[in-house]
């Protein structure tokens, strides 16, 4: 047991440090404007693929560099300790791609995914199969050698921008509903494709709809074969869901100091109560930092994500939301007049947490299974 | 003893959830689309704003407990009017100082006032000295009542919502906020009634916090009947999700934490007219403190329960949360309640 | 809408209180001798009875005052204010024999019952059957004129002390579990009954085990028809756990006040975070007396005891954890060196509050019912 | 990095495991029939006893990895033995000290002490000065640790627990606790080794919070394992109580707060060793915070679980929670570690 870096990693994290100190867009978290943040974006990952950056625990001969997982997690670390902008996240499609994909796909679709070159969504919920994910309904009928494609898909993050979705549909609508889906790799530039933003209650629109109306998709796109879809699904749902997005801990320590700031700006630093408070929270963010390197340790040791991940999830929620709590009760009034609007925005973009991506009540369930409790 | 509403409150409950459920604000765009004038001139047609008016002898035309109910309603429908602030805050303060014209002038409906708060909305604006501070809940009108210091107590003073105020969006969408960010021109207030002692303005918290905690009684509880009936209708892995003891757990808990919020308010909102000052000021202050301490709660289960759709602005859950989140903070607190309670609780005895 | 007492009640409670002031028996709870308790408790119920204050809501023609449940209310509020001995329960048992007992079964138990004369217990709960109360396992088969019954009931509180049972055991084993029971009222003191208390983990012996084995119950104690007897538990059980026993509510508040003794003691009142708690403690106490008040106002007004009673259930057991809490915490290594080792005590005697009586799992299971909520 | 037991540490687990599973008290009954000198002898003749005894160079012998995974072990067992106060709080305290034959003494096995805190059991006893305190965890100990001043730091003594001493019966059942009230007579105590500078006593103060945090983890684990077999075996309703969701969830959140607390213990136990003394220290204050804050709400989850029975004092339920409330406590309790972590948080920066 040891939390230190070996030789190597040290030696990657120092490269690394000095690389992202130089090429950190400059201003970058000033950009405002919606669209302009998202060509940020697409050139930050170009840049991060010309380094090396990207794919980085990928197999060689798909684009990667063969290296364990953990040069992934330093990335993310690093990257947020510097303020860097949001890593682009290609591990589960690529994932999806490079475990289910013909040769063909790999050849076609790794390559632009891995330098940025095309931005993949994901475009699995919909309104009526949120939890229950294998209810979905939007229909893939097979036409000749098309699929026609009519449904609506929800929380498509990121729909606005990319330029290729992984999507899920039924192909086979007369057997249990787990076995009648299939996955397409889909361009969104696909006639009767319609993106609609969905503003979320902080007001911000992080994510969309995306609505399907007879849009056609060549055979050759069908990602694995027909009704593989579920199990598709959920390999990368199992490394979407997976400790690897470090990220968060390194964005957690910035909102906790900016916390701390605030208390000390109003004067609050003397109180026993709040030093508690703020000391908790810090405990909050190490206990989910360590468990994220345990889980860590599990993978690079060759564990598939398992359902451990879960108890991540609900750490990473219950951190996240305790900090904003915190940050409300500091600011007081300050957060219900607009004078600290931005942290009122802040609290909403918090409570998600504990929905995306398997709501709280699905982690327990999960864990529950795992402990072997009977359904 | 009977801790249950009358006949005529009854009454009095169904008139306002009539009216209260023709201006609901049912989904964030009714906001845009509400006739909240009409709203208005219905409270006014049924006398409802005028329940704290005096009568020739002194008496208010009705108790804490018919403002409480009118209140609780309008919270349930988030409806998009000032009552708060105008019938209840600005009219009591009148009132209670004796300036019984002015206070018919806002019964009536034809005329509306806020109330001045001090920057953390802890407590009513004393002037000079709260340099900052917002008008709350005023929608609509063209003052705002703050206090000043006079010989004899408080003064109430009619501060004018000039150009020295900036309309801000807050955290509620349902009620309206304007800041000003200067000292108020003292040469722009007009005197209300005669200065008002330490008990009538503790009678006057009283009410003002019984009154904010059913307008959250009203909300929370609207919010977990939405959350039910949704988890009836709602149907994942082939069943309502209401079906999972999980979802009945967390409804029946927020039931329960917005039950007992009830319960406190009920006893804060009768004690009013009824109990000594401080007494009345202690139950005011436990049903904040209790209301307060769970209305953050049960709004966010209300959205975890409506999950991801939950989670969106054009669905109703944000508002619910953003209007108890605001009730909370105005006069107060759970923190500032339970410090308020201490005092007497372990000093005062 | 009156929280006040109205004229009669006034007046009654004065004389009350005045009648206390003068019967209370002196040093009644510096009784260390669990038997010496007991024989105080009888004495105290004697007491209480001669002077009219036992079965006050009960009709007339069985020996009650045909009073409205706000008396009985009151005496409990007076009782604990002025720190008497714990009130006699005979509503539970009185309603079950006045509701469905023979004209005979009333003449001889009910007078017994409340004079104190016979003192009853409960036998319900079985090790198989605690939530689940209707998979009880006792049977009672008949024989002749008499039921034979053999089994092990458990969480008999006051079982050592009782001249009586009132028994639940299962007569038809052949229909549906909730059929085939019936009600029993039978000697503690016929052979083949064995009690054997059961220590709580607070080192207090406050419940018992009883075995039954071959004991004998004449036909003519079966209380109502055969089969009647998960009726007349639910009728009972409905009774024990609505707010009736706002006794409850008066020994809070001695606690409460203890508790703020005991911050005071150790110099703990200066801080705002120790005042904040123990008025916290306080609104919580004021809620569940507020909503206990509320259900109460419901039954005067005639309504039966309904599931709202969950919500007081729920509310009592988060007040006495909550307070116990808070007093282990200002108590600090003091409630663990045996220093404050009766607050130990009182800790692990306020657990069971969210387990007895239906677990606070099974009153959110009856508010979702109640709520509408599918099963 | 890797977070996990290399192949040694494993083994080590297992052994332990075994030792404690032949010694655990798996109801109260076993407090009285276990042969605790047997356990005793198991310890020490795997070395287990010895683990921070001190080579030539002055390195442990085991670094707090390997003493966690002992102390959790046992703390798992509810093993009731003074492996904490005798093998690890006072053997290396010695070892700092540079007391060698003294640890080398304990490590033996033939010789026990405990550990001298002070009244409020948050830390070592300092004498003169903690005039009341206890000697903890010294069941067969004829000595307890304790330190007094001395040019250079503080020095380490030897109490003898003689007649100034009386056993007290405190909330854990396992461990044992003797209770002085008066000043003890200093011409009584033996000083050992040399005076411990603080970077030597934040690196004691670091294992042995450590060392503290595995047993709670290894109390809370045991304890959730038993609930879950038990909700799988345990009838009601014609099904085992485990296939209710609330159940379920509740089983899941205990779950998730041991395991919260094991991450949080496991970097702790790392870090004595490894890290400069004063990260170490608030690794270790991290985890002994992390640990007090879910003790008392895991074992309590656990005697909700258990329902009925989980009440009695001849399950197991409370034993845990009597180990784990006293674990919270010894050393200083979550809020006392917070406000020290806040000290380095919010000031040493």
């Amino acid at each position: 047991m040891d939390y230190r870096d070996t030789p190597e990693e040290a030696e990657f994290r120092a490269s690394l440090r000095a690389w992202l100190a130089e090429n950190i867009p400059a201003g970058w978290d000033k950009i405002e404007d919606r669209d302009e943040a998202a060509r940020m974006q697409r050139a930050w990952h170009r840049t991060l693929y010309e380094a090396g950056y990207i794919g980085m625990s990928w197999p060689k001969e798909y684009g990667g560099r063969s290296l364990s997982p953990m040069y992934e997690a330093i990335l993310n670390e690093e990257a947020g300790n510097l303020n860097a902008p949001r890593l682009p996240s290609v591990g589960y499609i690529g994932r999806a791609v490079f475990t289910y994909g013909s040769e063909e796909q790999k050849k076609r679709f790794l390559p632009p995914l891995l330098s940025g070159e095309a931005q993949w969504c994901q475009g699995f919920s919909e309104p009526e199969a949120g939890s229950d994910l294998a209810s979905l309904r939007t229909l893939a009928r097979l036409d000749g050698d098309h699929y026609v494609v009519n449904g609506q898909k929800m929380w498509t993050s990121g729909g606005q921008y990319a330029d290729w979705c992984l999507l899920l549909a039924r192909t086979d609508p007369d057997v249990p509903k787990h076995k009648g889906i299939s996955a397409f790799l889909v361009s969104m530039r696909e006639p009767g494709v319609t993106v609609r933003p969905i503003v979320l209650a902080s007001g911000e629109a992080e994510t969309c709809e995306v609505f399907w109306d007879d849009v056609r998709i060549p055979v050759a796109q069908r990602l694995g074969a027909p009704g593989e879809g579920w199990r598709i699904a959920m390999t990368t749902v199992a490394y979407e869901r997976g400790p690897a997005d470090i990220g968060f801990i390194a964005s957690y320590r910035h909102t906790l100091r900016r916390v701390e700031r605030l208390a000390a700006e109003r004067g609050l630093l003397e109180r026993p109560e709040t030093r508690k408070k703020l000391a908790a929270a810090y405990v909050r963010g190490e206990v989910l930092r360590l468990n994220c390197m345990e889980q860590l340790s599990l993978r690079v040791s060759g564990r598939e994500p398992g359902p451990e991940g879960s108890v991540a999830k609900l750490l990473w929620a219950d951190a996240e939301q305790s900090l904003q709590h915190l940050a409300m009760d500091i600011l007081g009034a300050d957060c219900m007049t607009g004078a600290a609007g931005e942290w009122l925005g802040s609290y909403f973009t918090s409570r998600p947490v504990s929905v995306y991506g398997g709501s709280a009540q699905i982690q327990k369930n999960i864990i529950a299974r795992m402990l072997g409790l009977p359904r | 003893m009977l801790a249950l509403l009358d006949a005529e409150q009854q009454m009095l409950k169904e008139v306002a959830g009539q009216i209260a459920r023709a201006a609901e604000v049912a989904n964030p765009g009714d906001l845009k689309t509400r006739d909240r004038a009409a709203a208005w001139e219905s409270l006014a047609q049924a006398g409802l704003l005028g329940l704290r008016v005096r009568d020739e002898e002194g008496r208010p035309s009705a108790s804490g407990v018919e403002v409480a109910v009118v209140a609780e309603a309008l919270g349930a429908g988030l409806v998009p009017v000032p009552y708060l602030g105008s019938a209840v805050l600005a009219t009591e303060l009148l009132a209670l100082a004796g300036a019984g014209p002015e206070a018919e002038e806002l019964a009536a409906g034809g005329k509306r006032a806020g109330i001045l708060l001090n920057r953390d909305l802890s407590a009513p604006a004393r002037l000079p000295g709260d340099e900052q501070g917002y008008a709350w809940d005023c929608d609509g009108a063209a003052e705002a009542l703050a206090l000043v210091e006079a010989p004899g107590g408080a003064q109430v003073v009619r501060v004018p919502l000039d150009g020295a105020f900036t309309p801000v969006a807050g955290a509620d969408l349902t009620r309206s906020l304007a800041r000003y960010d200067a000292p108020i021109d003292p040469s722009g207030l007009t005197r209300a009634g005669r200065p008002l002692t330490e008990a009538e303005l503790a009678r006057w918290e009283a009410l003002a916090l019984a009154a904010l905690c059913a307008d959250t009684v009203g909300v929370m509880r609207s919010a977990v009947t939405k959350a039910v009936e949704y988890a009836k209708e709602r149907i994942q892995y082939g069943v309502p999700i209401g079906s999972f003891q999980a979802v009945q757990h967390m409804c029946a808990e927020a039931y329960v934490s917005a039950e007992a919020a009830a319960s406190a308010t009920g006893y804060a909102a009768w004690a009013v007219d009824v109990l000594e000052p401080g007494e009345a000021l202690t139950a005011a202050r436990t049903a904040k403190a209790q209301c307060g301490a769970v209305a953050r709660e049960v709004t966010e289960t209300v959205m975890q329960i409506f999950g991801g759709i939950g989670q969106t602005y054009e669905h109703i859950a944000h508002v619910h949360t953003r209007r108890a989140l605001t009730d909370r903070q105005v006069l107060g607190d759970e923190d500032a309640q339970l410090l308020r309670i201490a005092d007497v609780r372990l000093t005062g005895e």
